[in-house]
């Protein structure tokens, strides 16, 4: 949950200050927890989870390579021209094709499900394309991550 | 030494002048061909004012080596000429040689020849995001460089611009223009920016990189740069520059920090990579040289660069591939042994 | 020709806009409604500290620091990207201001990053300068982080020890510490007597008997270095209590 | 180190299985990546500074002069250190004293059993890093000041600072350097020092009381009641004793191939248990400051995921031991609320000077002072063979005396050699006489 103005009461994990880094799923608070008669609920017994990767997960990339326009995603090099020259990242930089295509790269789950709201803002004027030095046709992988977007 | 040993060297750059003064030194005569009407090629030509990494100044590195072109009596310079046709015997070449200006033409005879034709510089107009050519204050490196040799950088009005942005891997590792790392534009652009900062101390100077490839030696103007000049890197590519009638909006995305980002720069200066300049084309069809994918001549084995794969022709510099002055200053000595030991091993008959 | 005014009129007056990367937009945001002389005067503290130099040289994007760095493996926290920020912050100040809300506070201060770093700059202390600069400015981050934490630097600052027995004596504090703290609770008291330290035996109000002059000479030193005063925007109430601590002490705030 | 992987425990070879070769193999490349060159060379450049700005009279150098029987032992980069061994000042941790009292009360027995003299001063306030490191409520200048002040006592008293917190050894550190390196910071420390009657001294060499039980460890082993040669134990580095200003703590080449600090894993050694090693003991234990007080929340996680699952995990290690306050808190109060959530691993955290008392012989409870500490130490003791039951009710028994207003038995040190620097009667702080 991203936007950090709709500061629900409830939340879980108030009281970490820097709380606006965590992802939610993160976060085991248990309303009630009693440990041998002491009452630690809430924040007392509150734990965050890691969030290492253990490893890669390829298989997002394997799906985007076998849509039509998604065959090229694994030139990408991060380089960033396709944000730099597209119109809506510079209005709504939620909507950025460079981060797309590294989250699917790297297969990083929780980062799609915050972000995946913003994938159809593509308008595929193509500019990306035209600019992109490696030929990735990041408007291509974008119409191909709307549809795998919907899976995450 | 045999005085009719002679060897024809094509283009006056860092690598020709080198080839010719070995040469000329171990005794042989010298046939220097170069298109232009000055020597030294593209340092030359480019007024570049110190070479990376230490800011050596052009002029102690070429100097010596043309002044001695120029005083030796073994070396014969035609200037503003081209080789125009070649023809092989038993143990010697027949060159015809075209003088572009005064349109004469000369017959030589040499015994080997050495290639040392050299790059040219990306015209960055071709790439048309940039609108080099069309937005004022949007220059190469080239041009930067022939700037701070008369020691004022200005802007197309005269005024001493304030912030100045570096755009690297102009017409390199892009698909649509060369999908080459020309190795050295990196380098050059951060000594520029010192020197930018030496000629203007409070100037705010940009570098907007992808990777910063200053290989070897040359590392130590990359930290040099940030942590004694305090300039500025941010990884990221720069996709439309607009002129606003006073000043350059850049448009482009730092994907470390700060997302997309626009930006308001006084001077845009791009890192133009290299090119086979128009006589390494020129001189690959008369004498016949394999040419890659790229437009570069190609070695027999791409590994050693001297061995054209053709009896007698030696290749050097950067015809073969982008690199820097002193590496080609040093393919320019390897290409004269190879012509000597050549040359020496037709005059016995060996194999 | 491209419709740029939009672009233009959006620019702050350094000629700069950034819209932040995905995800961290309301970080920019709250940086942008800030003005910018402040933000230029948090970035000239930053510059001018004393330590600046000996904590920061160049920074090569390497990410070593980010990979021994300990919060970043629960929370999106990276030293490289402060040592970014702050080399960007001379001509872009909102850089530094998006950090100060809650980014920096979640530095372990462990030293990791400075240990590690092939360009031997010190993350760790740049963020501990940041946040020193963020309590003397009063910054409303430093003061929700520091509001749990006054109790201890009332107690640092006039004694020179922090959590101490006599705050065991109810569960109330570090309730996860379980049946321990229910059994720890109960007998504190005769367990400090039990402790066989000559300095320690029985104390309940400080870790160990302090000195009254060593007190006086603590409370003297954090006077004249200017830590009251540093301290007085974020944590007003406990400065009034240190300085009527003081007074009886004898050390009046000159 | 030539390729054949084997690493000397105790100077005799073991050769090591396939995996652990792969990680020591990794080990040494990484620690050699990491010697940041840069700060072992200005940190021997500091201490160049250190001897010049003494021979100009700026500062005064608290020399480790032989009535404190120094041994020698090598640091990061190779350069000797001398370790004071006798005539201490013990600069007592806050932590400790308010959570754990046991390990300086085992420091002390030690000690006293050694006939080791020192000084145990009611005038040392702890080095302020909560404020400083902690919340930044503090400034270069203050913790600088607070630091000398407490080495000017030590001077007076005649004695050489045993720092007992790896927090406050690290801050000394960085706070040395800074006072050294910085004239500006220099000056306005000497300032406030002169104003309490006090100068600039600072200490030849700063010790971390692990690095005197890394030259003891013999001493100690001798001493040894307890047959340890079948507990696993696992030690866990403070960070800021190696990592703030890395290149000055105690290597030594036979101890894990002088790749990681020495301290901690030598007595282990030398008292004859098995160290085990596990993936990431480069961690920190999430102790993280601030967080520990009043942001537990990662604390814990981070102490518990990161720390002890993977050991367990990796070592079904008997004992976790480390040097310092913070990581013993956090890593022993850490596995509550994990456990109570359903993780099974958990571990017994003690310092190394209890493990080293427990192993002499000292009662578990009157010095060691075990039941401050909550993951359960009852099987170690049990592998150890030490009857924790009536260790137990004897403390027990002495519970019930001092409630009755027994005095209380404390732990003398042995008396002193070196006589104290006799000081004039000094003004009262705001100048008057």
């Amino acid at each position: 949950m991203t936007e950090n103005n709709n500061e629900k009461e409830e939340r879980k994990g108030k009281y970490i200050i820097e709380r606006e880094y965590v992802e939610d799923e993160r976060i085991i608070e248990p309303e009630k927890l009693d440990i041998g008669g002491v009452d630690a609920s809430g924040r007392w017994g509150l734990i965050v989870l890691p969030r290492v990767i253990k490893d890669f997960d390829h298989s997002l990339i394997d799906e985007v390579k076998k849509l039509p326009r998604g065959k090229h995603i694994e030139r990408c090099w991060q380089c960033g021209l396709c944000t730099s020259v597209c119109p809506v990242a510079h209005k709504e930089p939620n909507f950025n094709p460079r981060y797309f295509i590294y989250i699917v790269k790297m297969g990083y789950k929780s980062e799609i499900k915050k972000l995946k709201k913003y994938v159809y803002l593509c308008q595929g004027c193509g500019l990306c394309s035209e600019a992109c030095p490696k030929h990735v046709d990041p408007s291509g992988v974008m119409m191909a991550l709307n549809i795998l977007f919907d899976k995450v | 030494m045999e005085k009719n040993k002679s060897v024809l060297v094509i283009g006056a750059g860092p690598a020709g002048l080198q080839a010719s003064k070995d040469i000329a030194e171990f005794g042989y005569r010298v046939i220097l061909v170069e298109k232009n009407s000055e020597l030294g090629g593209a340092p030359i030509r480019w007024k570049y004012h110190t070479l990376a990494p230490d800011f050596v100044p052009t002029e102690k590195v070429l100097g010596p080596l043309i002044d001695f072109v120029k005083n030796n009596n073994l070396i014969t310079v035609y200037t503003d000429s081209i080789v125009e046709s070649y023809e092989q015997k038993e143990d010697f070449f027949n060159i015809k040689i075209l003088n572009l200006k005064s349109k004469g033409v000369y017959n030589e005879k040499v015994s080997a020849i050495i290639v040392a034709t050299g790059f040219e510089h990306f015209n960055a107009s071709v790439d048309p995001r940039y609108g080099y050519g069309i937005n004022p204050n949007v220059i190469g490196i080239n041009e930067l460089e022939v700037m701070i040799s008369n020691g004022k950088v200005l802007r197309h009005d005269g005024k001493i611009p304030k912030r100045i942005g570096f755009i690297f891997c102009v017409g390199s590792r892009d698909r649509s223009t060369n999908p080459w790392c020309c190795t050295v534009c990196c380098g050059v652009s951060i000594k520029q920016a010192i020197e930018i900062k030496k000629i203007i101390p409070d100037s705010q100077i940009y570098m907007i990189y992808m990777d910063i490839r200053t290989v070897g030696l040359w590392e130590k103007l990359y930290w040099q740069s940030m942590e004694n000049y305090h300039i500025n890197y941010i990884r990221g590519r720069v996709g439309e520059i607009y002129w606003t009638g006073e000043k350059l909006l850049v448009k482009g995305e730092d994907t470390l920090v700060r997302g997309p980002f626009e930006a308001l720069f006084d001077m845009i200066v791009l890192a133009v990579g290299m090119e086979p300049g128009e006589g390494t084309k020129q001189i690959a069809k008369v004498l016949g040289l394999k040419v890659n994918e790229y437009g570069f001549l190609s070695p027999r084995i791409p590994n050693i660069h001297y061995d054209s794969g053709k009896d007698g022709i030696f290749l050097a510099g950067a015809c073969v591939a982008p690199m820097s002055v002193e590496e080609a200053i040093g393919e320019g000595s390897a290409a004269a042994l190879q012509a000597i030991k050549y040359s020496m091993r037709k005059a016995k008959k060996m194999p | 020709m491209m419709d740029y005014e939009y672009y233009l009129a959006r620019l702050n007056e350094d000629g700069w806009y950034y819209g932040g990367l995905p995800g961290l937009q309301w970080e920019t945001e709250q940086a942008r409604k800030q003005n910018r002389e402040f933000l230029k005067k948090i970035v000239d503290e930053l510059y001018n500290d004393e330590r600046f130099h000996e904590f920061y040289y160049a920074c090569i994007n390497c990410g070593n620091c980010t990979s021994v760095c300990p919060p970043f493996r629960f929370v999106d926290f990276e030293p490289r990207i402060v040592v970014q920020k702050i080399m960007h912050a001379k001509d872009e100040p909102e850089l530094l201001y998006q950090m100060m809300d809650q980014y920096i506070w979640a530095c372990f201060q462990c030293y990791s990053c400075w240990d590690i770093c092939p360009a031997h700059n010190n993350p760790g202390g740049l963020v501990l300068i940041l946040k020193e600069i963020a309590v003397k400015n009063g910054l409303d981050s430093s003061k929700k982080a520091l509001e749990p934490y006054s109790k201890i630097v009332y107690k640092i600052m006039t004694t020179g020890t922090q959590i101490t027995p006599d705050m065991h004596t109810t569960i109330a504090l570090f309730r996860d510490w379980g049946p321990h703290k229910a059994e720890l609770a109960k007998n504190i008291r005769i367990d400090r007597k039990a402790v066989p330290v000559p300095s320690m035996n029985g104390v309940m109000d400080k870790s160990w008997k302090v000195d009254e002059r060593t007190m006086k000479e603590l409370m003297y030193i954090h006077k004249e270095a200017g830590v009251w005063d540093s301290i007085k925007k974020t944590l007003k109430d406990v400065v009034d209590m240190i300085e009527e601590t003081a007074k009886e002490k004898g050390i009046k705030n000159g | 180190m030539d390729n054949k992987l084997s690493i000397n425990f105790n100077d005799e070879e073991i050769s090591l299985t396939k995996e652990d070769q792969k990680l020591f193999q990794k080990l040494i490349e990484e620690r050699k990546a990491k010697l940041a060159k840069g700060t072992i060379e200005d940190y021997l450049r500091m201490l160049e500074k250190m001897k010049e700005l003494e021979k100009k009279e700026e500062i005064i150098l608290h020399h480790v002069h032989e009535e404190y029987q120094p041994r020698l032992v090598k640091t990061l980069s190779g350069r000797i250190k001398k370790i004071p061994t006798v005539e201490l000042w013990q600069h007592k941790s806050c932590g400790q004293c308010g959570h754990i009292p046991g390990y300086i009360s085992s420091l002390y027995w030690i000690m006293n059993e050694l006939n080791i003299p020192y000084v145990d001063d009611t005038n040392q306030t702890s080095c302020t890093a909560w404020n400083y490191y902690g919340s930044g409520t503090s400034n270069s200048i203050a913790i600088t000041a607070v630091f000398l002040r407490n080495m000017h006592v030590a001077y007076e008293k005649n004695a050489y600072p045993l720092i007992h917190c790896g927090t406050s050894f690290g801050d000394y550190k960085e706070c040395r350097y800074l006072v050294v390196m910085s004239d500006e910071i220099r000056n306005k420390v000497r300032a406030i020092l002169k104003k309490i009657d006090r100068d600039i001294v600072i200490p030849e060499e700063l010790v971390h009381y692990s690095e005197w039980l890394h030259v003891m460890r013999y001493e100690i082993a001798e001493r040894k009641k307890f047959n340890v040669s079948n507990i696993k134990v696992a030690v866990h580095a403070a960070c800021h004793t190696y990592k703030l200003m890395s290149e000055d703590y105690t290597y030594d080449d036979n101890i894990l191939n002088g790749i990681r600090p020495a301290p901690t894993s030598s007595i282990v050694l030398a008292l004859g248990a098995k160290l085990v090693d596990y993936s990431n003991w480069y961690d920190c234990c999430g102790f993280g400051f601030r967080h520990i007080l009043t942001e537990r929340e990662i604390s814990r996680s981070f102490a518990y995921f990161r720390k002890i699952k993977p050991i367990v995990e990796e070592t079904q290690a008997d004992v976790l031991i480390t040097h310092d306050t913070g990581c013993v808190t956090t890593l022993d109060k850490s596995q509550v609320v994990p456990l109570a959530h359903g993780y099974k691993e958990t571990i017994p955290v003690i310092a190394d000077s209890q493990f080293a008392a427990l192993a002499m012989g000292a009662h578990p409870f009157r010095i060691c002072q075990l039941h401050w500490h909550i993951a359960d130490w009852k099987n170690l003791l049990n592998k150890m063979e030490i009857d924790w039951q009536s260790a137990w009710d004897d403390y027990k028994k002495y519970i019930e005396e001092l409630k009755k207003g027994a005095k209380p038995f404390l732990l003398i040190p042995p008396p002193r050699k070196l006589q104290p620097r006799i000081r004039d009667e000094r003004k009262n702080l705001n100048g008057e006489e």
